[in-house]
Protein backbone atom coordinates (compact mmCIF):
# COMPACT_ATOMS: atom_id res chain seq x y z
CA UNK A 1 0.00 0.00 0.00
CA UNK A 2 1.13 3.36 -1.15
CA UNK A 3 0.19 6.48 1.44
CA UNK A 4 1.18 9.36 -0.79
CA UNK A 5 -2.26 11.27 -0.69
CA UNK A 6 -2.93 13.62 2.51
CA UNK A 7 -5.71 13.21 5.37
CA UNK A 8 -7.04 16.19 3.91
CA UNK A 9 -7.93 15.09 1.00
CA UNK A 10 -11.07 13.01 2.68
CA UNK A 11 -14.39 14.69 4.69
CA UNK A 12 -13.31 13.20 7.83
CA UNK A 13 -12.66 9.60 9.24
CA UNK A 14 -15.82 8.22 8.01
CA UNK A 15 -14.99 9.17 4.52
CA UNK A 16 -11.39 7.66 4.72
CA UNK A 17 -13.01 4.02 6.36
CA UNK A 18 -15.48 3.98 3.65
CA UNK A 19 -12.43 5.01 0.85
CA UNK A 20 -10.40 1.83 2.80
CA UNK A 21 -13.47 -0.40 2.38
CA UNK A 22 -14.44 0.21 -1.20
CA UNK A 23 -11.15 0.35 -2.57
CA UNK A 24 -10.58 -3.42 -1.64
CA UNK A 25 -14.65 -4.13 -2.14
CA UNK A 26 -14.75 -5.12 1.74
CA UNK A 27 -18.48 -6.09 2.66
CA UNK A 28 -19.91 -3.50 4.72
CA UNK A 29 -22.27 -5.89 6.40
CA UNK A 30 -19.22 -8.26 7.37
CA UNK A 31 -16.14 -6.02 7.83
CA UNK A 32 -13.06 -7.57 8.39
CA UNK A 33 -12.35 -5.28 11.48
CA UNK A 34 -8.49 -6.52 12.67
CA UNK A 35 -7.47 -5.87 8.57
CA UNK A 36 -9.33 -2.13 8.50
CA UNK A 37 -8.09 -1.47 11.64
CA UNK A 38 -4.56 -1.64 10.96
CA UNK A 39 -4.90 -0.14 7.48
CA UNK A 40 -6.63 2.69 9.15
CA UNK A 41 -3.65 3.25 11.69
CA UNK A 42 -1.27 2.28 8.97
CA UNK A 43 -2.93 5.15 7.13
CA UNK A 44 -2.87 7.71 9.96
CA UNK A 45 0.64 7.03 10.80
CA UNK A 46 2.55 7.54 6.95
CA UNK A 47 -0.28 10.70 6.49
CA UNK A 48 2.16 13.66 7.28
CA UNK A 49 -0.50 15.71 8.62
CA UNK A 50 -0.02 18.85 10.66
CA UNK A 51 -3.48 20.11 11.46
CA UNK A 52 -3.67 18.52 15.12
CA UNK A 53 -7.47 19.56 15.39
CA UNK A 54 -8.21 18.00 12.14
CA UNK A 55 -6.05 14.64 12.92
CA UNK A 56 -7.45 14.57 16.33
CA UNK A 57 -10.84 13.37 14.73
CA UNK A 58 -9.23 10.90 12.63
CA UNK A 59 -7.98 9.48 16.63
CA UNK A 60 -11.36 9.09 17.83
CA UNK A 61 -12.39 6.77 15.16
CA UNK A 62 -8.96 5.05 15.57
CA UNK A 63 -9.71 4.41 19.25
CA UNK A 64 -13.61 3.09 17.97
CA UNK A 65 -11.85 0.72 15.74
CA UNK A 66 -9.68 -0.57 18.09
CA UNK A 67 -12.56 -0.81 21.02
CA UNK A 68 -14.17 -2.94 18.44
CA UNK A 69 -11.68 -5.03 17.58
CA UNK A 70 -11.04 -5.80 21.20
CA UNK A 71 -14.74 -6.83 21.78
CA UNK A 72 -14.41 -8.85 18.77
CA UNK A 73 -10.98 -10.80 20.13
CA UNK A 74 -12.45 -11.45 23.69
CA UNK A 75 -16.02 -12.70 23.14
CA UNK A 76 -18.49 -11.99 26.49
CA UNK A 77 -18.52 -15.16 28.47
CA UNK A 78 -21.64 -17.53 27.06
CA UNK A 79 -23.83 -16.76 30.11
CA UNK A 80 -23.73 -13.18 29.69
CA UNK A 81 -25.07 -13.57 25.75
CA UNK A 82 -29.03 -13.80 25.64
CA UNK A 83 -30.42 -16.81 23.79
CA UNK A 84 -32.19 -15.19 21.13
CA UNK A 85 -30.29 -12.75 20.25
CA UNK A 86 -26.38 -12.11 19.68
CA UNK A 87 -25.20 -8.48 19.42
CA UNK A 88 -22.21 -8.10 16.90
CA UNK A 89 -19.60 -4.99 18.71
CA UNK A 90 -19.54 -3.69 14.33
CA UNK A 91 -23.35 -3.16 14.34
CA UNK A 92 -23.33 0.37 14.84
CA UNK A 93 -20.41 1.11 12.80
CA UNK A 94 -21.74 -1.01 10.02
CA UNK A 95 -24.77 1.20 10.63
CA UNK A 96 -23.18 4.38 10.62
CA UNK A 97 -20.91 3.54 7.54
CA UNK A 98 -24.34 2.38 5.55
CA UNK A 99 -25.84 5.98 6.41
CA UNK A 100 -22.49 7.68 5.67
CA UNK A 101 -22.54 5.93 2.34
CA UNK A 102 -26.00 7.24 1.57
CA UNK A 103 -24.98 10.41 2.26
CA UNK A 104 -22.33 10.31 -0.21
CA UNK A 105 -24.92 9.42 -2.86
CA UNK A 106 -26.93 12.48 -1.67
CA UNK A 107 -23.74 14.98 -1.75
CA UNK A 108 -23.22 13.78 -5.53
CA UNK A 109 -26.85 14.44 -6.30
CA UNK A 110 -26.88 17.43 -4.63
CA UNK A 111 -23.26 18.26 -6.64
CA UNK A 112 -24.87 17.18 -9.96
CA UNK A 113 -27.93 19.71 -9.26
CA UNK A 114 -25.65 22.74 -8.48
CA UNK A 115 -23.73 21.70 -11.57
CA UNK A 116 -26.88 22.00 -13.70
CA UNK A 117 -27.99 25.04 -11.83
CA UNK A 118 -25.31 26.90 -12.52
CA UNK A 119 -25.45 26.28 -16.22
CA UNK A 120 -28.56 28.76 -15.96
CA UNK A 121 -28.07 32.50 -14.76
CA UNK A 122 -30.08 34.48 -13.31
CA UNK A 123 -30.28 38.21 -14.69
CA UNK A 124 -28.34 40.54 -12.54
CA UNK A 125 -30.56 42.21 -10.24
CA UNK A 126 -29.97 45.04 -7.39
CA UNK A 127 -34.10 44.89 -5.80
CA UNK A 128 -33.82 48.32 -4.25
CA UNK A 129 -31.73 49.88 -7.03
CA UNK A 130 -34.41 48.78 -9.57
CA UNK A 131 -37.04 49.87 -7.46
CA UNK A 132 -35.21 53.34 -6.65
CA UNK A 133 -35.25 53.43 -10.50
CA UNK A 134 -38.61 52.97 -10.79
CA UNK A 135 -40.14 54.66 -7.95
CA UNK A 136 -38.25 58.33 -8.16
CA UNK A 137 -40.93 60.09 -7.25
CA UNK A 138 -42.72 57.77 -4.78
CA UNK A 139 -41.97 58.60 -0.58
CA UNK A 140 -39.79 55.68 0.87
CA UNK A 141 -42.18 55.07 4.01
CA UNK A 142 -40.56 56.48 7.09
CA UNK A 143 -38.43 59.04 5.08
CA UNK A 144 -39.80 62.44 6.05
CA UNK A 145 -38.60 65.33 7.70
CA UNK A 146 -40.66 63.99 10.62
CA UNK A 147 -39.06 60.27 10.41
CA UNK A 148 -35.31 62.39 10.23
CA UNK A 149 -36.21 64.42 13.35
CA UNK A 150 -37.77 61.38 15.30
CA UNK A 151 -33.86 60.38 14.17
CA UNK A 152 -32.11 63.17 15.94
CA UNK A 153 -34.34 63.32 18.89
CA UNK A 154 -33.07 59.85 19.42
CA UNK A 155 -29.33 60.95 18.88
CA UNK A 156 -29.76 63.42 20.93
CA UNK A 157 -30.89 60.77 23.52
CA UNK A 158 -28.28 59.29 23.95
CA UNK A 159 -26.40 61.98 24.85
CA UNK A 160 -24.05 62.12 21.25
CA UNK A 161 -22.07 64.80 22.21
CA UNK A 162 -21.15 65.62 18.10
CA UNK A 163 -24.48 66.76 18.24
CA UNK A 164 -24.51 68.85 21.84
CA UNK A 165 -21.65 70.47 20.11
CA UNK A 166 -23.68 71.58 17.18
CA UNK A 167 -26.10 73.17 19.58
CA UNK A 168 -23.36 75.03 21.33
CA UNK A 169 -22.05 76.53 17.77
CA UNK A 170 -25.16 77.37 16.85
CA UNK A 171 -26.47 78.85 20.13
CA UNK A 172 -27.39 82.31 18.44
CA UNK A 173 -29.60 80.96 15.81
CA UNK A 174 -31.10 78.88 18.32
CA UNK A 175 -32.15 81.80 20.40
CA UNK A 176 -33.46 83.45 17.25
CA UNK A 177 -35.91 80.48 16.82
CA UNK A 178 -36.95 80.16 20.33
CA UNK A 179 -38.11 84.10 19.53
CA UNK A 180 -40.56 82.79 16.65
CA UNK A 181 -41.91 79.88 19.00
CA UNK A 182 -42.80 82.14 21.89
CA UNK A 183 -44.13 85.05 19.41
CA UNK A 184 -46.57 81.85 17.98
CA UNK A 185 -47.22 80.85 21.25
CA UNK A 186 -49.14 84.42 22.22
CA UNK A 187 -51.00 83.95 19.03
CA UNK A 188 -52.14 80.23 19.24
CA UNK A 189 -52.33 77.82 22.75
CA UNK A 190 -51.47 75.11 20.48
CA UNK A 191 -50.10 74.36 16.82
CA UNK A 192 -48.23 71.91 14.49
CA UNK A 193 -44.49 71.98 14.37
CA UNK A 194 -44.95 71.92 11.26
CA UNK A 195 -46.81 75.37 11.05
CA UNK A 196 -43.49 76.82 11.99
CA UNK A 197 -42.28 76.53 8.45
CA UNK A 198 -43.35 78.14 4.82
CA UNK A 199 -44.11 75.50 2.40
CA UNK A 200 -40.41 75.37 1.66
CA UNK A 201 -38.61 74.53 4.25
CA UNK A 202 -34.95 73.73 4.40
CA UNK A 203 -33.55 70.74 6.62
CA UNK A 204 -31.01 72.93 8.72
CA UNK A 205 -34.40 75.23 9.42
CA UNK A 206 -36.25 72.67 11.05
CA UNK A 207 -33.28 70.84 12.96
CA UNK A 208 -32.54 74.44 14.15
CA UNK A 209 -35.92 74.99 15.26
CA UNK A 210 -36.37 71.68 16.27
CA UNK A 211 -33.67 72.13 18.60
CA UNK A 212 -35.16 75.61 20.02
CA UNK A 213 -38.34 73.87 20.83
CA UNK A 214 -36.48 70.95 22.99
CA UNK A 215 -35.11 74.36 24.85
CA UNK A 216 -38.56 75.53 25.52
CA UNK A 217 -39.44 72.02 27.02
CA UNK A 218 -36.66 72.64 29.47
CA UNK A 219 -37.82 75.87 29.86
CA UNK A 220 -41.15 74.49 30.66
CA UNK A 221 -42.57 77.51 28.71
CA UNK A 222 -43.78 74.91 26.21
CA UNK A 223 -45.43 71.23 26.13
CA UNK A 224 -45.09 69.02 23.04
CA UNK A 225 -47.34 66.25 22.51
CA UNK A 226 -46.16 63.32 19.63
CA UNK A 227 -49.00 60.78 19.79
CA UNK A 228 -46.65 58.08 18.06
CA UNK A 229 -43.24 58.13 16.30
CA UNK A 230 -42.90 60.04 13.21
CA UNK A 231 -46.38 61.44 13.58
CA UNK A 232 -46.76 65.49 13.67
CA UNK A 233 -45.95 67.12 16.83
CA UNK A 234 -47.83 69.53 18.42
CA UNK A 235 -46.91 72.79 20.26
CA UNK A 236 -49.02 73.55 23.93
CA UNK A 237 -48.45 77.06 25.21
CA UNK A 238 -47.85 76.16 29.31
CA UNK B 1 -61.50 40.66 -13.01
CA UNK B 2 -60.04 42.83 -15.76
CA UNK B 3 -60.43 42.05 -19.53
CA UNK B 4 -56.69 41.32 -21.68
CA UNK B 5 -55.46 39.90 -24.99
CA UNK B 6 -54.37 36.61 -24.86
CA UNK B 7 -51.07 38.18 -26.39
CA UNK B 8 -51.28 40.96 -23.69
CA UNK B 9 -51.41 38.55 -20.84
CA UNK B 10 -48.08 36.84 -22.13
CA UNK B 11 -46.21 40.03 -22.96
CA UNK B 12 -46.66 40.98 -19.08
CA UNK B 13 -45.89 37.82 -17.80
CA UNK B 14 -42.74 37.76 -19.64
CA UNK B 15 -42.24 41.49 -18.24
CA UNK B 16 -42.83 40.26 -15.20
CA UNK B 17 -40.66 37.26 -14.89
CA UNK B 18 -38.18 39.54 -16.53
CA UNK B 19 -38.16 42.07 -13.69
CA UNK B 20 -38.80 39.74 -10.58
CA UNK B 21 -36.04 39.12 -8.32
CA UNK B 22 -36.80 35.96 -7.07
CA UNK B 23 -39.39 33.17 -8.08
CA UNK B 24 -43.02 34.23 -9.12
CA UNK B 25 -45.96 32.41 -7.48
CA UNK B 26 -48.89 32.12 -9.67
CA UNK B 27 -50.80 33.37 -6.46
CA UNK B 28 -48.16 36.62 -6.75
CA UNK B 29 -48.87 37.31 -10.02
CA UNK B 30 -52.57 37.02 -9.94
CA UNK B 31 -52.84 39.77 -7.03
CA UNK B 32 -50.98 41.89 -9.82
CA UNK B 33 -52.73 41.30 -13.14
CA UNK B 34 -55.96 40.39 -11.53
CA UNK B 35 -56.34 37.21 -13.37
CA UNK B 36 -57.34 34.20 -11.63
CA UNK B 37 -54.51 31.32 -10.69
CA UNK B 38 -55.23 28.66 -12.97
CA UNK B 39 -55.24 31.26 -15.98
CA UNK B 40 -51.75 32.10 -15.13
CA UNK B 41 -50.37 28.54 -15.10
CA UNK B 42 -52.06 27.75 -18.18
CA UNK B 43 -50.29 31.14 -19.90
CA UNK B 44 -47.07 30.31 -18.14
CA UNK B 45 -47.05 26.73 -19.77
CA UNK B 46 -47.83 28.29 -22.77
CA UNK B 47 -44.76 30.71 -22.54
CA UNK B 48 -42.51 27.91 -21.26
CA UNK B 49 -43.51 26.02 -24.73
CA UNK B 50 -42.29 29.31 -26.71
CA UNK B 51 -39.47 29.61 -24.60
CA UNK B 52 -38.66 25.90 -26.26
CA UNK B 53 -38.26 27.04 -29.37
CA UNK B 54 -34.29 26.59 -30.47
CA UNK B 55 -34.10 30.79 -31.36
CA UNK B 56 -35.28 31.47 -28.19
CA UNK B 57 -32.10 31.97 -25.52
CA UNK B 58 -33.93 32.18 -21.78
CA UNK B 59 -36.67 29.74 -20.25
CA UNK B 60 -39.08 29.71 -17.41
CA UNK B 61 -38.26 27.36 -15.27
CA UNK B 62 -40.52 26.19 -12.07
CA UNK B 63 -38.55 26.17 -8.74
CA UNK B 64 -39.23 26.68 -4.65
CA UNK B 65 -42.61 27.16 -5.81
CA UNK B 66 -42.83 29.94 -8.43
CA UNK B 67 -41.41 30.36 -11.88
CA UNK B 68 -38.24 32.41 -12.69
CA UNK B 69 -36.37 33.37 -15.91
CA UNK B 70 -33.40 31.71 -16.52
CA UNK B 71 -31.05 31.54 -19.93
CA UNK B 72 -30.59 28.03 -21.08
CA UNK B 73 -28.15 26.10 -19.77
CA UNK B 74 -26.28 25.56 -23.09
CA UNK B 75 -25.42 28.83 -23.52
CA UNK B 76 -23.48 29.08 -20.15
CA UNK B 77 -20.10 29.10 -22.07
CA UNK B 78 -21.12 32.35 -23.76
CA UNK B 79 -22.31 34.25 -20.82
CA UNK B 80 -19.34 33.24 -18.89
CA UNK B 81 -17.07 35.33 -21.68
CA UNK B 82 -19.36 37.82 -21.04
CA UNK B 83 -19.79 37.80 -17.18
CA UNK B 84 -18.78 35.92 -13.88
CA UNK B 85 -21.78 34.96 -12.49
CA UNK B 86 -21.05 35.48 -8.64
CA UNK B 87 -22.34 32.83 -7.24
CA UNK B 88 -19.96 30.33 -6.08
CA UNK B 89 -20.41 26.48 -5.83
CA UNK B 90 -20.23 24.44 -2.93
CA UNK B 91 -16.73 22.84 -1.48
CA UNK B 92 -17.10 19.25 -0.42
CA UNK B 93 -17.75 19.51 2.76
CA UNK B 94 -20.75 22.32 2.50
CA UNK B 95 -22.51 20.17 -0.24
CA UNK B 96 -21.98 17.07 2.39
CA UNK B 97 -23.59 18.82 5.42
CA UNK B 98 -26.16 20.30 3.33
CA UNK B 99 -26.84 16.77 1.66
CA UNK B 100 -27.23 15.80 5.54
CA UNK B 101 -29.65 18.64 6.45
CA UNK B 102 -31.69 17.99 3.19
CA UNK B 103 -32.21 14.36 4.00
CA UNK B 104 -32.63 14.30 7.14
CA UNK B 105 -34.33 18.06 8.19
CA UNK B 106 -35.05 19.02 11.24
CA UNK B 107 -31.67 17.76 12.66
CA UNK B 108 -29.07 19.37 15.05
CA UNK B 109 -25.29 20.14 14.69
CA UNK B 110 -24.60 17.50 17.15
CA UNK B 111 -26.17 14.82 14.95
CA UNK B 112 -24.77 15.80 11.96
CA UNK B 113 -21.20 16.06 13.40
CA UNK B 114 -22.10 12.57 14.15
CA UNK B 115 -22.79 11.30 10.94
CA UNK B 116 -19.86 13.49 9.29
CA UNK B 117 -17.53 12.32 11.90
CA UNK B 118 -15.93 16.06 12.01
CA UNK B 119 -16.82 19.33 13.33
CA UNK B 120 -18.98 21.50 11.11
CA UNK B 121 -19.27 24.80 12.98
CA UNK B 122 -17.61 26.67 9.97
CA UNK B 123 -19.48 25.13 7.70
CA UNK B 124 -22.39 25.61 9.29
CA UNK B 125 -22.21 28.97 9.39
CA UNK B 126 -21.34 29.63 5.76
CA UNK B 127 -24.21 27.26 4.93
CA UNK B 128 -26.52 30.00 6.91
CA UNK B 129 -24.85 33.08 5.64
CA UNK B 130 -25.71 32.19 1.89
CA UNK B 131 -29.54 31.55 3.02
CA UNK B 132 -29.38 27.90 2.46
CA UNK B 133 -29.85 26.63 6.04
CA UNK B 134 -32.23 28.18 9.01
CA UNK B 135 -32.80 27.15 12.31
CA UNK B 136 -36.57 26.00 12.41
CA UNK B 137 -37.14 24.82 16.00
CA UNK B 138 -35.70 23.24 18.96
CA UNK B 139 -35.24 19.33 19.92
CA UNK B 140 -37.15 18.50 22.92
CA UNK B 141 -34.48 16.90 25.82
CA UNK B 142 -31.50 18.06 27.98
CA UNK B 143 -30.29 21.48 26.67
CA UNK B 144 -32.99 21.85 23.54
CA UNK B 145 -30.82 21.83 20.81
CA UNK B 146 -30.81 24.53 17.61
CA UNK B 147 -32.84 22.25 15.00
CA UNK B 148 -32.07 23.14 11.38
CA UNK B 149 -33.44 22.77 8.18
CA UNK B 150 -33.47 24.06 4.35
CA UNK B 151 -34.25 26.92 2.92
CA UNK B 152 -36.30 28.52 -0.22
CA UNK B 153 -32.64 29.81 -1.31
CA UNK B 154 -31.68 25.83 -0.91
CA UNK B 155 -34.45 25.01 -3.55
CA UNK B 156 -33.34 27.72 -5.93
CA UNK B 157 -29.73 27.13 -5.58
CA UNK B 158 -30.42 23.34 -7.00
CA UNK B 159 -33.40 24.47 -9.22
CA UNK B 160 -35.77 22.06 -7.12
CA UNK B 161 -39.38 22.67 -6.99
CA UNK B 162 -40.09 21.77 -3.97
CA UNK B 163 -38.01 19.95 -1.06
CA UNK B 164 -40.12 16.58 -2.26
CA UNK B 165 -38.40 17.12 -5.53
CA UNK B 166 -35.00 15.90 -3.90
CA UNK B 167 -34.09 12.35 -5.47
CA UNK B 168 -35.68 9.86 -3.35
CA UNK B 169 -32.31 7.56 -1.49
CA UNK B 170 -33.98 4.41 -0.06
CA UNK B 171 -33.46 4.47 4.08
CA UNK B 172 -31.72 7.34 3.84
CA UNK B 173 -35.10 9.77 5.21
CA UNK B 174 -36.17 8.01 8.27
CA UNK B 175 -34.10 7.75 11.11
CA UNK C 1 -14.64 31.79 -36.63
CA UNK C 2 -17.37 30.31 -35.51
CA UNK C 3 -20.29 28.08 -37.24
CA UNK C 4 -23.97 28.80 -36.03
CA UNK C 5 -26.78 27.94 -36.62
CA UNK C 6 -29.43 30.64 -37.11
CA UNK C 7 -31.12 30.13 -34.25
CA UNK C 8 -28.29 29.47 -32.02
CA UNK C 9 -27.06 32.58 -32.56
CA UNK C 10 -30.30 34.20 -31.75
CA UNK C 11 -30.67 32.02 -28.74
CA UNK C 12 -27.20 33.04 -27.51
CA UNK C 13 -27.53 36.71 -28.34
CA UNK C 14 -31.21 36.64 -26.38
CA UNK C 15 -28.95 35.16 -23.58
CA UNK C 16 -26.37 37.39 -23.51
CA UNK C 17 -28.48 40.55 -23.51
CA UNK C 18 -30.57 39.21 -20.76
CA UNK C 19 -27.93 38.67 -18.21
CA UNK C 20 -25.44 42.25 -19.43
CA UNK C 21 -25.71 44.93 -16.71
CA UNK C 22 -25.35 47.36 -19.16
CA UNK C 23 -25.79 48.11 -22.67
CA UNK C 24 -24.03 45.65 -24.93
CA UNK C 25 -22.35 46.68 -27.87
CA UNK C 26 -21.83 44.61 -31.12
CA UNK C 27 -18.08 44.71 -30.82
CA UNK C 28 -18.64 43.38 -27.34
CA UNK C 29 -20.85 41.18 -28.52
CA UNK C 30 -18.02 39.97 -31.28
CA UNK C 31 -16.04 39.19 -29.27
CA UNK C 32 -17.62 36.57 -26.82
CA UNK C 33 -19.08 34.74 -29.65
CA UNK C 34 -16.44 35.08 -32.29
CA UNK C 35 -18.94 36.36 -34.76
CA UNK C 36 -18.44 39.59 -37.11
CA UNK C 37 -20.05 42.83 -35.90
CA UNK C 38 -21.93 43.26 -38.93
CA UNK C 39 -23.50 39.77 -38.86
CA UNK C 40 -24.45 39.76 -34.87
CA UNK C 41 -26.01 43.51 -35.97
CA UNK C 42 -27.88 41.61 -38.54
CA UNK C 43 -29.01 39.56 -35.64
CA UNK C 44 -30.59 42.11 -33.30
CA UNK C 45 -32.52 43.81 -36.20
CA UNK C 46 -33.74 40.34 -36.31
CA UNK C 47 -33.98 39.76 -32.80
CA UNK C 48 -36.21 43.61 -32.72
CA UNK C 49 -38.77 42.35 -34.75
CA UNK C 50 -39.54 39.08 -33.10
CA UNK C 51 -39.51 41.38 -29.62
CA UNK C 52 -42.23 43.93 -31.83
CA UNK C 53 -44.87 41.00 -31.59
CA UNK C 54 -47.62 42.10 -29.41
CA UNK C 55 -47.48 38.73 -27.51
CA UNK C 56 -43.90 39.67 -26.24
CA UNK C 57 -43.14 41.82 -23.15
CA UNK C 58 -39.66 42.60 -24.18
CA UNK C 59 -37.76 44.73 -26.24
CA UNK C 60 -34.27 45.41 -27.24
CA UNK C 61 -33.48 48.93 -27.67
CA UNK C 62 -30.28 51.04 -28.74
CA UNK C 63 -28.98 52.93 -26.29
CA UNK C 64 -25.33 54.59 -25.45
CA UNK C 65 -23.92 53.02 -28.32
CA UNK C 66 -25.01 49.53 -26.88
CA UNK C 67 -28.17 47.09 -27.27
CA UNK C 68 -29.85 46.40 -23.59
CA UNK C 69 -33.10 44.38 -22.58
CA UNK C 70 -35.82 46.62 -21.08
CA UNK C 71 -39.94 45.44 -20.64
CA UNK C 72 -41.94 47.68 -22.78
CA UNK C 73 -43.47 50.53 -21.78
CA UNK C 74 -46.92 49.61 -21.68
CA UNK C 75 -46.34 47.14 -18.96
CA UNK C 76 -45.00 49.46 -16.24
CA UNK C 77 -48.21 49.80 -13.93
CA UNK C 78 -47.87 45.83 -13.22
CA UNK C 79 -44.22 46.01 -12.62
CA UNK C 80 -45.06 48.70 -10.21
CA UNK C 81 -47.52 47.19 -8.68
CA UNK C 82 -45.26 43.93 -8.42
CA UNK C 83 -42.51 46.26 -6.58
CA UNK C 84 -44.29 48.52 -4.50
CA UNK C 85 -45.17 46.58 -1.72
CA UNK C 86 -41.23 45.33 -1.50
CA UNK C 87 -40.57 48.78 -0.74
CA UNK C 88 -39.24 48.45 2.73
CA UNK C 89 -39.56 51.76 5.14
CA UNK C 90 -36.26 52.87 6.34
CA UNK C 91 -34.74 51.39 9.79
CA UNK C 92 -34.32 53.42 12.85
CA UNK C 93 -30.83 52.96 12.41
CA UNK C 94 -30.97 54.33 8.90
CA UNK C 95 -32.74 57.17 9.90
CA UNK C 96 -30.12 58.01 12.63
CA UNK C 97 -27.06 57.61 9.89
CA UNK C 98 -28.67 59.55 7.77
CA UNK C 99 -29.41 62.27 10.04
CA UNK C 100 -25.85 62.17 10.70
CA UNK C 101 -24.54 62.39 7.03
CA UNK C 102 -27.39 65.61 6.17
CA UNK C 103 -25.82 67.64 8.76
CA UNK C 104 -22.49 66.39 8.78
CA UNK C 105 -21.60 66.33 5.04
CA UNK C 106 -18.71 65.57 3.93
CA UNK C 107 -18.14 62.91 6.65
CA UNK C 108 -16.27 59.37 6.65
CA UNK C 109 -17.57 56.23 7.81
CA UNK C 110 -14.99 56.35 10.54
CA UNK C 111 -16.67 59.63 12.30
CA UNK C 112 -20.40 58.38 11.70
CA UNK C 113 -19.42 55.50 13.49
CA UNK C 114 -17.98 57.49 16.46
CA UNK C 115 -21.31 59.67 16.44
CA UNK C 116 -23.37 56.70 16.63
CA UNK C 117 -20.79 54.18 18.71
CA UNK C 118 -22.06 51.42 16.25
CA UNK C 119 -20.97 49.90 13.39
CA UNK C 120 -22.69 51.35 10.33
CA UNK C 121 -21.31 49.26 7.30
CA UNK C 122 -24.60 47.47 6.71
CA UNK C 123 -26.88 50.96 6.98
CA UNK C 124 -24.08 52.73 4.92
CA UNK C 125 -24.64 49.88 2.27
CA UNK C 126 -28.43 50.60 2.13
CA UNK C 127 -28.50 53.86 1.89
CA UNK C 128 -25.96 54.14 -0.88
CA UNK C 129 -28.25 50.97 -2.85
CA UNK C 130 -31.54 53.50 -2.07
CA UNK C 131 -29.74 56.14 -3.50
CA UNK C 132 -30.11 58.63 -0.38
CA UNK C 133 -25.68 58.84 -0.05
CA UNK C 134 -23.05 58.89 -2.38
CA UNK C 135 -19.26 59.18 -2.15
CA UNK C 136 -18.74 62.25 -2.56
CA UNK C 137 -14.46 62.44 -2.51
CA UNK C 138 -11.56 61.50 0.22
CA UNK C 139 -10.52 62.81 3.24
CA UNK C 140 -7.18 64.14 2.90
CA UNK C 141 -4.68 62.51 5.49
CA UNK C 142 -3.75 58.70 6.30
CA UNK C 143 -5.81 56.13 4.26
CA UNK C 144 -7.65 58.92 2.25
CA UNK C 145 -11.16 57.54 4.01
CA UNK C 146 -13.93 57.71 1.54
CA UNK C 147 -16.34 60.66 2.02
CA UNK C 148 -20.01 60.77 2.20
CA UNK C 149 -22.86 63.39 1.24
CA UNK C 150 -26.44 63.34 0.54
CA UNK C 151 -28.00 62.82 -3.03
CA UNK C 152 -30.49 65.00 -5.09
CA UNK C 153 -32.80 62.02 -4.36
CA UNK C 154 -32.34 62.44 -0.73
CA UNK C 155 -33.76 66.26 -1.60
CA UNK C 156 -36.11 65.00 -3.72
CA UNK C 157 -37.33 62.71 -1.09
CA UNK C 158 -38.00 65.45 1.63
CA UNK C 159 -39.27 68.32 -0.51
CA UNK C 160 -35.99 70.23 -0.24
CA UNK C 161 -34.59 71.66 -2.87
CA UNK C 162 -30.43 71.43 -2.99
CA UNK C 163 -27.41 70.44 -0.32
CA UNK C 164 -25.98 73.97 -1.45
CA UNK C 165 -29.40 75.67 -0.48
CA UNK C 166 -28.61 74.53 3.29
CA UNK C 167 -27.52 77.54 5.31
CA UNK C 168 -24.52 77.50 8.41
CA UNK C 169 -22.66 74.85 5.86
CA UNK C 170 -19.73 76.54 7.48
CA UNK C 171 -20.21 76.20 11.13
CA UNK C 172 -21.02 72.50 10.52
CA UNK C 173 -18.06 71.70 8.50
CA UNK C 174 -16.00 72.62 11.68
CA UNK C 175 -16.03 70.07 14.04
Amino acid sequence: MEYCVKLSIFEGPMDLLLHLIEKQELDIYNIPIATITEQYLAYLKEAKELDIEFASEFLVMAATLLSIKAKMLFPKPQKEVSENYEEDPRKELMEHLLLYKKIKEATLILKDLEKNQRAKVCRPLDKDKFAAKLFTNIDIPGLTVDGLLAAVEQLIKENKKEFIQFVVKNKYYINEQIDVILSKTRQYNRFLFRELFGEKMNLLEVLVTFLALLELVKMQKIKVIQESPFSQITIVKI
Amino acid sequence: MVLFYKDEIKGILEALLFVADEPLTCQKISQVMGIEEHTIQQFIEDLQKDYDQPHRGLLVEEVAGGYRMVTKPQHIAYIEKLYKPQINPLSQAALETLAIIAYRQPITKAEIEIIRGVSVDSVMTTLAQRELIVEVGRKEGPGRPIMYGTTKRFMEHLGLKSIQDLPFIDGLKEK
